[in-house]
């Protein structure tokens, strides 16, 4: 069995002392999606920001794509990694949504036409087309939203790490949305962290997280227990 | 190039006090009333980057009162005219002594002399006087990039004469040590104004357009 | 992020923290200029200026180690006069000893103001102390943007890194460029917005301390004694 | 009949050129509850920063609690408006989350054991105790999006304009939150924008948005047409 990441007795704490994550231990399987529910400031954000060696572990193992996340696999983790950051505004850097999204393929060689069919196709996707123009600081909060998926769907990577990919969004797009999750998570490793129920019903395995630790993988009755108690 | 206390003599450093207070009295007069609503978050925008810049920038090179420091003067003025910039520049320092004993209390004059007013108000003269000569689109940043570097190089310059006058180094170790290094430093500084300005032209002109006092 | 570096040790609770700032401002700052205008040979008030900051750093309970950090700042300055002795003859040393005792002792009178009261503390300090308005808003901005920014810088740092993994050097100029600009405009618009949401909760200019500190005993005890220490010695 | 909001063929441009309003017409009555809803960009944001002031009206007119929104009037009307942000980012700028949720009464001269209830009380509703020594930037999303929340309860406003108000939060919090959404409406005027559907079921009248401009007020068989659609 080939797993792409594999947790085991991850801990994190932060400079000030918050214990985020105690004990964590996750295996996610090649083109596997997985989805993390949790109360606020259960340690999702947290746990997503390892994948790519954002936050590096203080306690425990993490290995992504096989490799340990250190200085030396930084490089070739991040470019199997993709990560959406939760607050779009901590994504956007360059002047224009059009360099933005051209960013990381720029950076991973690519010019001329295939670029410009790449930003062309990643906007398209969140339904932004002809937004290249515009700066990022210039939108709405779900418009810049989008632009952080896009920046990311443009590189292309293996593994997606979407950190709440439906916040803010509108219920009109939101629903092209999931289906576009769907569609990624058929061919790609998925790792999502939401609060939308709904969302964690097109995973393969759903994880609760409580307090900086992971429950087993959640089984069709448990999940829809929780479902229930939430209505 | 912050100097810290014990290090001018105390002719120097009151001399130096007396002429920095007299220009940011002047400065707060001329601006008083005049500042608006959005002047004052941008004049505090600005100090807070130049301080973070000169933060990140602090042991660029360590060498005989040489850390190379990023000083953001010019940048300051064109963005805000001399007076107004010469505030920012006058806060960005009182802090620093304050709160991260960058520079002295005593030598706090001189440093807002050397690091600020040369640059808020020199460097101004400069730019303004460079930028209308030189033909073209990139006159402004041009300007502001040669006056940012000349008002680099003129700070050491001073710091270093002001501290030999003071009769702890002699002035033929300490000004061609601390304007060398400084004249590389410069050019950092010169390329730092530079693309900033580059960038707010093209996000934000109307920026560039604020009233200038 | 780290951002308590500022106010690290000011929630400590002691004689020093509780004083009222303006009385620490007012005697310390004095302080500095008494020592840098002391005559080096008088080698006996400095000891003395010693041994009153020393007491005083107990009283505050401020970790050493941290103060002691500090010094670096003093560092390449004191290398320049370093370099010079070779060029200074006989007095060369007592310029260097008149340096390195002068800034010694004025850092320590700084590091134990900044370290025994809290920025929004000592703001309002040097705002009743009828400091220009300006300034004070100024500073106050200045003081709040940087953490935005500090934040800003470090998020953008993250989403680069995330993105970019082998960069020429041109490119890595220009995205270190961009960040630069972007950080600024960013900022500034972060900050016009806090500032909005800081004049929808009826901000109208004056910072407010939550404990609204007024002088007491202690501190006309504490200013009178510093006034007549220092007094004594700088006659003695 | 007493209106505490009225804005007639309001207009906005920002500084780029993007037209955000177009020709907005809204009254709403004392201890009305207003939901408005409406895709990403359409100038949900934009409109209800007009409410008290931070934008001004560029076209058309705009009174609240019967005033002109201008200059002079701004004291007064930002004492009866409290605007909770979309981004909790924009927020939140004091030291510590106490400072942060003391700020609105602190400056409007509540001091001593009174503000310390008024503190209390408002970290409790968000289920926040024990919170107030955290620096608010130590938080996470869900953390921060309460305590902006709490910054406005605690100044007691008359209007409340709360945008996404249940952006980010987890779904076991969001249950007692629009209880106290509900609460909050009976004794305020209260203007909402919220992508959350389940949200504008709570409001007196609900309008949609869509690109600068306000529709007439939805009526029962309009609001499930559209809930529908997106089911
Ligand atoms: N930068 C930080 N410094 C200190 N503590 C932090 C920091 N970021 C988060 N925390 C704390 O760590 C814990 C986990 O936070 P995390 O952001 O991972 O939660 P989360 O599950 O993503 O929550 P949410 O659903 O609200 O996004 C929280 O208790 C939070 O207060
Ligand atoms: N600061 C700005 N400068 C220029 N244009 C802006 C700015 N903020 C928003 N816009 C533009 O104005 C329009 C309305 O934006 P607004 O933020 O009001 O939308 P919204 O309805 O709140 O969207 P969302 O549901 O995503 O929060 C959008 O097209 C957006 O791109
Ligand atoms: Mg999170
Ligand atoms: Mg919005």
């Amino acid at each position: 069995m080939e797993y792409v990441i594999e947790a085991s007795g991850l801990g994190y704490t932060y400079p000030d002392g918050s214990l985020a994550l105690r004990d964590i231990n996750l295996r996610v399987r090649r083109n596997e999606s997985v989805c993390l529910i949790g109360p606020n400031g259960s340690g999702k954000t947290t746990l997503l920001l390892h994948l790519n060696g954002i936050l590096r572990p203080a306690r425990g193992k993490l290995r992504v794509v096989g490799l340990d996340v250190n200085e030396k696999n930084l490089k070739l983790i991040r470019s199997n990694v993709g990560v959406v950051f939760q607050n779009p505004d901590d994504q956007l850097f360059m002047p224009s949504v059009y360099e933005d999204v051209a960013f990381g393929p720029l950076n991973a060689g690519i010019k001329g036409k295939e670029l410009e069919d790449k930003v062309a196709k990643a906007l398209d996707v969140v339904g932004l087309e002809g937004y290249g123009v515009k700066s990022s600081n210039h939108l709405s909060f779900g418009e810049k939203k989008r632009v952080s998926i896009a920046t990311v769907l443009s590189m292309g990577p293996d593994i997606l790490v979407l950190d709440e990919p439906t916040l803010g969004l509108d219920p009109w797009i939101r629903g092209d949305f999931m289906e576009l999750i769907d569609e990624l998570q058929r061919t790609h490793t998925v790792v999502i962290a939401s609060h939308d129920l709904a969302l964690s019903e097109l995973s393969d395995s759903v994880y609760l997280m409580g307090d900086g630790q992971l429950s087993d993988r959640l089984d069709e009755p448990g999940l829809s227990q929780i479902r229930d108690s939430l209505r | 190039m912050h100097i810290p206390d014990g290090f001018l003599c105390t002719q120097i450093w009151t001399l130096m006090w007396i002429i920095s207070i007299i220009i940011l009295a002047y400065a707060i007069k001329k601006t008083n009333d005049r500042l608006g609503e959005k002047k004052v978050p941008l004049m505090g925008v600005l100090a807070a980057f130049i301080f973070a810049g000169q933060m990140l920038n602090v042991n660029l090179v360590v060498f005989g009162g040489t850390s190379g420091h990023i000083l953001g003067s010019v940048l300051a003025a064109v963005l805000l005219g001399p007076y107004t910039a010469s505030i920012v520049m006058a806060c960005v320092f009182i802090v620093q002594a304050l709160v991260f004993q960058d520079g002295g209390i005593t030598a706090l004059g001189a440093n807002m002399f050397n690091m600020g007013f040369i640059g808020t108000i020199g460097g101004y003269y400069l730019y303004s006087q460079l930028s209308k000569k030189i033909e073209g689109r990139n006159a402004l940043l041009i300007g502001a990039a040669a006056s940012a570097w000349i008002s680099v190089v003129l700070a050491s310059f001073f710091c270093a004469m002001e501290i030999s006058l003071s009769g702890f180094s002699p002035l033929g170790v300490s000004v061609p040590l601390m304007v060398s290094v400084h004249a590389f430093v410069g050019l950092i500084e010169a390329a730092l104004t530079f693309t900033s300005l580059a960038y707010i032209m093209r996000v934000r002109p109307d920026l560039l357009k604020l009233e200038k006092i | 992020m780290e951002h308590e570096f500022l106010d690290k040790h000011t929630r400590i609770n002691s004689f020093m923290h509780r004083l009222d700032s303006r009385s620490k401002i007012i005697t310390l700052l004095l302080l500095v200029f008494i020592i840098v205008l002391t005559p080096i040979e008088a080698i006996h008030r400095f000891i003395l200026y010693f041994f009153i900051l020393l007491v005083l750093f107990i009283a505050s309970r401020i970790p050493p180690v941290f103060a002691l950090k500090r010094f670096v700042v003093l560092l390449p300055f004191s290398l320049l006069v370093v370099l010079s002795l070779p060029f200074m003859g006989e007095g060369g040393f007592m310029l260097l000893f008149n340096v390195l005792v002068k800034s010694s002792l004025s850092l320590l009178c700084m590091i134990l103001l900044i370290s025994t009261s809290s920025f929004n503390d000592l703001l309002a300090g040097f705002e009743k102390l009828k400091t220009p308005r300006v300034l004070i808003q100024v500073v106050s901005f200045m003081y709040r943007y940087m953490f935005v920014l500090v934040d800003e810088f470090y998020w953008m740092k993250k989403a680069r890194d995330s993105r970019a993994h082998h960069m020429e050097l041109i490119d890595s100029l220009r995205t270190a460029g961009n960040i630069i600009g972007a950080l600024f405009i960013r900022s500034y618009e972060r900050g016009e917005r806090v500032y909005q949401s800081m004049c929808s909760r009826g901000f109208t200019g004056d910072i407010k301390p939550i404990k609204t500190s007024c002088l007491t005993y202690t501190d006309f005890v504490y200013v009178f004694f510093m006034f007549i220490f220092s007094s004594i010695v700088s006659i003695w």
